[in-house]
């Protein structure tokens, strides 16, 4: 029947990933830690929408952004969400953010098959109040580190934290903590410029960054706007 | 003549599935865009009547914007078949939702997110339901518009198109649409898209429909055909001035 | 304490049309320390009597959060309570997960009934031997229900289970009325002077009751024992001014201690 | 030539369902190919599923078989569990529901029609898929690309019973004259409160069209009397 | 009773040495204790009524049903255990569903009691269940009018005009027995139904009660609804109305 | 209390006229057979001792446990039976095992207990893996977490206590109402030992010897006493 091989060939097929572009960013420092993230969500060339939101609460002290396949984002959010609510409800507390950190990582890796198209960074504090933050691929590995970039971005942003940041050698003795020298404005300023840059040269990023300081008073949130084409 | 075949582009750089072909399935049944806006009131879509069988139009008539409960608007592109199906869901889920008859009821937030489970839970199967949505909506004085593609990518906007609308209406919609637009004007604004859709889409046709939902309810307009333009001095003579061109 | 041959299975009828097992349930409730809700249009209060074990150990927990706009108390098997609150929990949480939004109280209410209901049902069930109380606000407004064992519920203005409640009811009856237009202040009041009404005599301490509310822009939440211990204290400032009304409510508690927890059927 | 002798049956088709003023007419041609070759020239494709509910099947012949022969199972079920015959519409939809559930599975495209005392005529559309349409008229199956424009031109609202049946079969013969899946003769049905009649028009007695012959039974006819004595 | 001591009596699945099987009946005693239920067919549709018995004050109205839509055009009245009712109403929902999803249309009224009844009978046939401790009366609206079906623990299920179950079942028969049904509209039925339902409740025996009412018909574009505020209004005031006049009789 | 409950005791999911579950309450009967152990926190750790009811000269005493540890920050002492106290702390390693792993985090006390009570209660949901009888055992539970020492008490009905001191077993009135005179939040670990040990002497029908009674502390980490360490707490007496 030949209307069948027309409508075949159209759509020869399926993809059940897409990816939605974006990038996102945390730093740590002493006491607080930033995590930022565009607001542009676009596949292929176009722009899904301009208003986004990349970052998502999933404790008191952890925030988590992500890039990727939003579908999936959404996905592992609900499902850390169930998980944090099912937590507080067993153990009468919120989740740490390095006990979140623990969680995502098997989260992603159970699904190390048919992965979650994510590309994370959780920040927030431990339990000590310092800053943390924890970079992940899409199927689980993490590491603490003191900053990091994830994301369609995320080329363009890692050197120029290496450079500003330095993380210090892991094979230093004694083991020197990988949190970052700069003050929590200094860290705000930082990320402000990184994505203005990004934005530039990076067709998935921009339109507007959302910035999220969580430190021992709590949580603020901030916007500053990027190029919108 | 195909001009334009390119799928958009697929930037998936994750690992490519090897499925089984018998999972795999084509659209048969297809209908074009559906575009929906925010206005003063509350939401308006628009969607034509066609619904096409590779490139023949098979059906004229079919109509793709439907209520879903007292609060919601639901548009749809793509595979007809699925998007009945879908229908029958949210019968059942409305249904459901009114036997209860307990003065709750499901809003336009609550369908969208229940659309976006089923959405990506099908693709997880590898058995998509091959449609985009548009699901628009008014309960309790917030107006609400959101989409979903067919494998679950979703998100709400001031106005949001599917398919060829992504481009080519969305443009016309960032430098024209305006959160306080009356009724008339969210109309004009949907007709230009429309008209420009009509033009440029070649499953496209003159008979499509507006429908509006606000506080007060539903309201679905019978098709209607819109006048076209084709008074431009090049049209009538295409090689005037450009001799030897095509 | 030979009754009959009719009440060791939840599947036999008794001839007169009563299921004993399940009422024998609905006993378990009585047994159990007591508990109290009321609401008004926009909150609702929950207050449970603890008894500890003894003076070197704390207390059961009586009342549990089920989600931001829900909470319960129970009063019988603390144990079946648990299995309840569990699958309340679930249910909630799969609600918003699929909907993004709360699920409506009253609905919850009815599947937890349902689900009492199949326990009274099966030989190889038996009936929860918990009553909830169940708190919550949805799209209208603040609700307080009473699930019991039989698989039934019913909604209230104010509402007393387990041991001694009936003093509490009597006082809860005599006021009730006023209830849905007070403000949160007034209602957390009448729930501490209902808890009081049945310690019969013993002191009111926030050591021996808890006291939790969810309200309109107010997230379920128990009050912490300090709160709880200086509303208390201004209560007794006020009832040292004013001793009258407790007499009245001591004595009609004495008369009518009849088996007035909501029946199994009408 | 690839003569593909071993694919399975296929009706390439001309199908058709038309309401008239009191009920419907449904037409079909009679050719099921095996590959190149004609398997049968004069099969039946539209088949009974109850007194009053008739199916016009197009695509795979063995899976259109099976759809008809489920439904009619079905049929037979409801009819007695209900103790009044099926409705048009319950028999659409579940040959819908077998089409949808099975899309991957089957490729038929079928046409129902019939008349019951709540709808009157009625025609329902089930191409591949499982979409489910009704309409006034519906064409399927390969020789349906020659017919749109046809119909478009042709068909009327409330039509009698001979014009409705003249439309069909004058439909289903310009079809088989251009469309190669398509051939031998043309039967009809008509359904409507007074019960079914069917009619069957042999090749020879279709009309010609542009460019065909009047038949003959040999050049010989043909040719002016005897050239030479 | 005889039966009782007996031993015969004990199990849903044994029968009786006269052929009776006493666990079905022992249900349907639940039933004949519960408040009265009633349905009455008019000649545009179906009106349901439930004396709904209040056991506290504190209870809040509307809480607690005993009518409960089953699909868009069809309601159930439950008398006996409210929650055995839920079971079969949720039963009774899925079926409704299920034939729609599977045939495209409604489900018929009496297709639906038949398949309500077989799975009330179906508790009538396992060791390890109870038969229900209720019965229901489902009234429904489809292509063939308005229909009236009641269904009783032991799995029977007939049409009727008018059914009424529970305590006030025998007054109420009586009193429905007596009205022009097939002459009646719906609107003129509530205000018998609610009559009827004041006239058997015993206030001697019982507390407060709460009328709980709702139909099918052309009027609620034969979807099965409440009873709108104001008609169940007027509705009490009549039957209190004739309450009046008949104790001043 | 001791009438005629024939009717009602035979299932664990029939209840009594007055709606109780005597299956559960005489499980509890049967801790007030089981040895004597006792729990007393402070502010440094938690203590618990055990008396170990050695039957016969040929028993290897070391091999009657007693006193389990659940975690590193977490043991349990026990009467009733003692084998049901083995699948509850099995369960218990299991769950605080899967804590680690999920959440990178030990798991805190009362988490813990709580997942052994709801373990405990599982008989009778009349789930598929439910229990035709309830654990005839009780638990203490010490343990040290992110709220400091604490110390729990369970029964067979999946109740738990949380508590400053408690003794269970045959000796249990005895020795709470001993505890109840002799305990104040302000001991020393080495106090909570001797007082223990001093109690447990109490109620036990034998001379209290290295042998027949075990001792564990948690301060913060488990760690259950040599016989020499036993024995100068004996010393200390």
């Amino acid at each position: 029947m030949a209307p069948v091989e027309a409508a075949t060939k159209q759509h020869a097929n399926w993809s059940p990933y897409d990816n939605n572009g974006g990038t996102v960013v945390a730093i740590a420092g002493g006491n607080y830690c930033v995590v930022a993230a565009d607001t542009r969500m676009s596949t292929g060339y176009s722009i899904l929408t301009r208003d986004y939101s990349k970052i998502c609460q999933l404790a008191d002290k952890s925030i988590m952004a992500s890039s990727g396949f939003q579908a999936d984002v959404k996905a592992l959010q609900k499902h850390l969400a169930a998980k944090h609510l099912i937590y507080q409800h067993q153990h009468n507390k919120q989740m740490s953010c390095p006990a979140m950190a623990q969680l995502l990582s098997n989260t992603l890796y159970y699904k190390r098959f048919f992965p979650y198209y994510a590309f994370n960074v959780l920040g927030g504090l431990d339990s000590e109040g310092k800053g943390c933050v924890f970079t992940y691929d899409a199927v689980g590995s993490y590491e603490r580190v003191g900053y990091s970039a994830q994301g369609s971005g995320a080329t363009l942003i890692t050197p120029v934290l290496d450079n500003q940041l330095k993380t210090p050698s892991p094979l230093l003795l004694p083991a020197k903590d990988a949190i970052t020298p700069l003050s929590e404005t200094e860290a705000v300023d930082m990320v402000k410029d990184v994505f203005a840059s990004a934005a530039e040269r990076d067709i998935y990023t921009g339109d507007r960054v959302e910035i999220v300081v969580v430190n021992s008073e709590g949580i603020r949130r901030e916007y500053v706007e990027l190029r919108k084409d | 003549m195909d001009s334009l075949a390119s799928d958009p582009v697929n930037q998936c750089t994750a690992t490519s599935f090897e499925m089984d072909s018998q999972r795999t399935q084509y659209p048969y049944v297809t209908g074009t865009s559906v575009i929906g806006v925010k206005y003063e009131d509350g939401i308006l879509m628009a969607a034509d009547t066609g619904a096409s069988y590779g490139s023949t139009l098979r059906y004229k008539s079919v109509e793709r914007i439907k209520p879903v409960g007292k609060h919601s608007l639901l548009g749809a592109s793509g595979e007809i078949s699925d998007f009945q199906e879908i229908l029958r869901y949210l019968d059942e889920l409305i249904l459901y939702d009114n036997m209860w008859d307990d003065g709750n009821s499901l809003g336009p937030k609550e369908v969208h997110s229940y659309l976006n489970r089923v959405m990506y839970n099908r693709r997880n199967k590898f058995n998509p339901l091959w449609n985009s949505l548009v699901l628009g909506g008014v309960k309790n004085g917030k107006k609400y518009l959101g989409m979903v593609s067919m494998i679950g990518v979703h998100f709400e906007d001031n106005h949001v198109a599917t398919g060829f609308g992504n481009h080519l209406a969305r443009p016309i919609l960032r430098d024209e649409w305006r959160e306080d637009m009356t009724f008339e004007e969210a109309v004009k604004l949907l007709e230009k898209c429309m008209l420009v859709l009509l033009y440029r889409d070649r499953s496209a046709i003159n008979k499509l429909q507006i429908a509006k939902i606000t506080e007060e309810g539903v309201t679905i307009m019978p098709p209607y055909a819109l006048k076209t333009f084709w008074g431009f001095s090049a049209f009538e003579n295409p090689t005037k001035g450009a001799e030897g061109s095509w | 304490m030979f009754r009959n041959q009719y009440d060791t299975d939840v599947t036999t009828w008794s001839p007169a049309g009563r299921l004993f097992q399940v009422e024998y349930a609905m006993e378990a409730v009585k047994q159990g320390s007591a508990a109290i809700g009321l609401r008004s249009s926009k909150h609702v209060v929950l207050a449970s009597v603890n008894k500890a074990a003894s003076e070197l150990s704390s207390h059961q927990r009586k009342i549990f959060k089920v989600d931001d706009h829900v909470g319960i108390a129970i009063a019988g098997l603390t144990a079946d309570g648990r299995v309840l609150s569990r699958y309340l929990r679930s249910e909630c949480i799969n609600h918003t997960f699929v909907y993004e939004s709360p699920l409506p109280v009253s609905r919850l209410v009815v599947q937890l009934a349902d689900k009492a209901q199949v326990c009274t049902q099966r030989s190889w069930k038996r009936p929860y031997g918990v009553g909830l109380l169940v708190a919550g606000l949805d799209e209208l407004g603040a609700h307080l229900y009473y699930n019991c064992p039989s698989g039934n519920y019913f909604e209230y203005q104010a509402f007393a289970i387990g041991s001694r409640s009936q003093a509490a009811k009597t006082y809860l009856e005599r006021k009730f009325e006023t209830f849905n237009d007070s403000s949160r202040e007034e209602l957390i009041k009448h729930g501490l002077l209902a808890v009081k009404e049945t310690l019969q005599g013993e002191k009111l301490t926030s050591s021996i009751c808890t006291v939790a509310i969810v309200g309109v822009d107010e997230p379920f939440h128990k009050l912490d024992l300090g709160t709880v211990q200086e509303l208390i204290d201004v209560l007794e400032a006020e009832e040292a001014g004013t001793s009258e009304p407790q007499r009245e409510g001591d004595q009609s508690a004495m008369q009518e201690d009849s088996p007035d927890v909501a029946p199994m059927d009408i | 030539m690839d003569l593909n002798l071993t694919a399975p049956h296929s009706m390439g088709t001309t199908i058709i369902g038309v309401t008239y003023k009191d009920g419907v007419v449904l037409g079909a041609d009679s050719r099921t190919s095996t590959g190149m070759y004609v398997a049968n020239r004069a099969s039946d494709k539209i088949t009974q599923l109850t007194d009053n509910v008739y199916l016009c099947r197009s695509g795979s012949a063995a899976d259109s078989q099976v759809v008809s022969d489920y439904v009619r199972y079905y049929l037979h079920q409801h009819t007695i569990q209900l103790g009044q015959p099926a409705t048009v519409k319950v028999t659409a939809n579940l040959i819908r529901l077998l089409s949808y559930q099975n899309k991957n599975m089957l490729e038929t495209g079928l046409i129902v029609g019939g008349w019951d005392q709540y709808g009157g005529g009625q025609i329902y559309s089930v191409p591949l898929g499982g979409t489910i349409v009704e309409q006034p008229f519906a064409i399927g199956g390969s020789g349906s690309s020659y017919l749109y424009g046809f119909f478009d031109q042709a068909w009327k609202k409330d039509l009698t019973e001979e014009a409705a049946e003249d439309l069909v079969k004058k439909a289903v013969s310009l079809a088989i004259a251009r469309d190669g899946a398509s051939g031998g003769v043309v039967r009809t049905v008509i359904i409507n409160k007074d019960g079914v009649k069917r009619r069957f028009f042999p090749g020879d007695a279709l009309p010609l069209w542009h460019e065909e012959l009047e038949p003959c039974n040999s050049l010989l006819d043909l040719l002016p009397e005897p050239m030479s004595t | 009773m005889s039966s009782i001591g007996t031993g015969y009596d004990l199990s849903v699945t044994t029968f009786s040495p006269d052929g009776r099987v006493f666990q079905i009946e022992y249900a349907a005693k639940a039933v004949d204790n519960s408040g009265t239920v009633i349905g009455i067919k008019c000649k545009d549709g179906i009106v349901l009524g439930v004396e709904k018995l209040v056991a506290s004050k504190m209870m809040l109205a509307g809480s607690n049903r005993r009518i409960h839509s089953v699909h868009r055009h069809s309601g159930m009245a439950v008398a006996g255990l409210a929650a055995d009712g839920r079971q079969i109403v949720a039963r009774a929902k899925s079926e409704a569903i299920n034939y729609e999803s599977v045939y495209g249309e409604p489900i018929p009224v009496k297709e639906l009691a038949e398949r309500v009844a077989s799975y009330v009978h179906l508790c009538t046939l396992y060791w390890w269940l109870r038969p229900f401790g209720c019965g229901v009366i489902l009234g429904g609206y489809d292509r063939e009018g308005p229909q009236l079906y009641m269904v009783e623990p032991s799995g029977v299920s007939y049409r009727y005009f008018g059914a009424a179950i529970g305590k006030g079942r025998q007054g109420a028969k009586t009193e429905i027995e007596k009205l022009k049904l097939s002459e009646m509209s719906c609107r003129e039925g509530v205000i018998e139904v609610a009559k009827i339902i004041y006239g058997v409740h015993d206030e001697a025996k019982d507390k407060a009660f709460e009328l709980e009412m709702s139909w099918i018909c052309d009027e609620s574009n034969r979807q099965h609804q409440k009873i709108p505020d104001d008609l169940l209004e007027a509705a009490k005031a009549a039957a209190k109305a004739a309450q009046d006049e008949m104790d001043a009789d | 209390m001791f009438l005629t409950r024939t009717e009602y005791d035979r299932g664990v999911n029939t209840f009594s006229p007055e709606g109780r579950l005597f299956q559960v309450e005489y499980a509890i009967e049967a801790i007030k057979l089981g040895s004597t152990a006792i729990g007393l926190k402070t502010k440094e750790g938690v203590v618990l001792a055990v008396e170990k009811r050695i039957t016969s000269p040929l028993l290897e005493p070391s091999s009657v446990e007693k006193i389990m540890e659940i975690d590193e920050h977490i043991g349990c002492a026990m009467s009733g039976l003692i084998a049901d106290a083995r699948t509850l702390v099995e369960h218990a390693r299991v769950e605080t095992q899967n804590h680690r792993f999920s959440y990178g985090e030990p798991m805190t006390v009362e988490s813990t207990t709580q997942a052994l009570c709801d373990l405990a209660l599982r008989f009778g949901e009349g789930d598929e893996e439910s229990m035709s009888r309830p654990f005839g055992v009780s638990l203490l539970i010490a343990g040290h977490d992110e709220n400091g020492p604490s110390l729990y008490y369970t029964d067979p009905s999946g109740t738990f206590w949380q508590c400053n001191a408690k003794a269970i077993g045959s000796g249990s009135e005895g020795a709470d109402s001993s505890l109840q005179e002799q305990y104040n939040k302000e001991i020393t670990l080495q106090e909570a030992e001797t007082i223990a040990l001093s109690i447990l002497k109490q109620v036990m029908e034998e001379k209290v010897t290295p042998n027949n009674v075990d001792i564990a502390k948690v301060a913060p980490t488990y760690q259950l006493y040599t016989p020499a360490e036993v024995e100068a707490v004996i010393n200390r007496l």
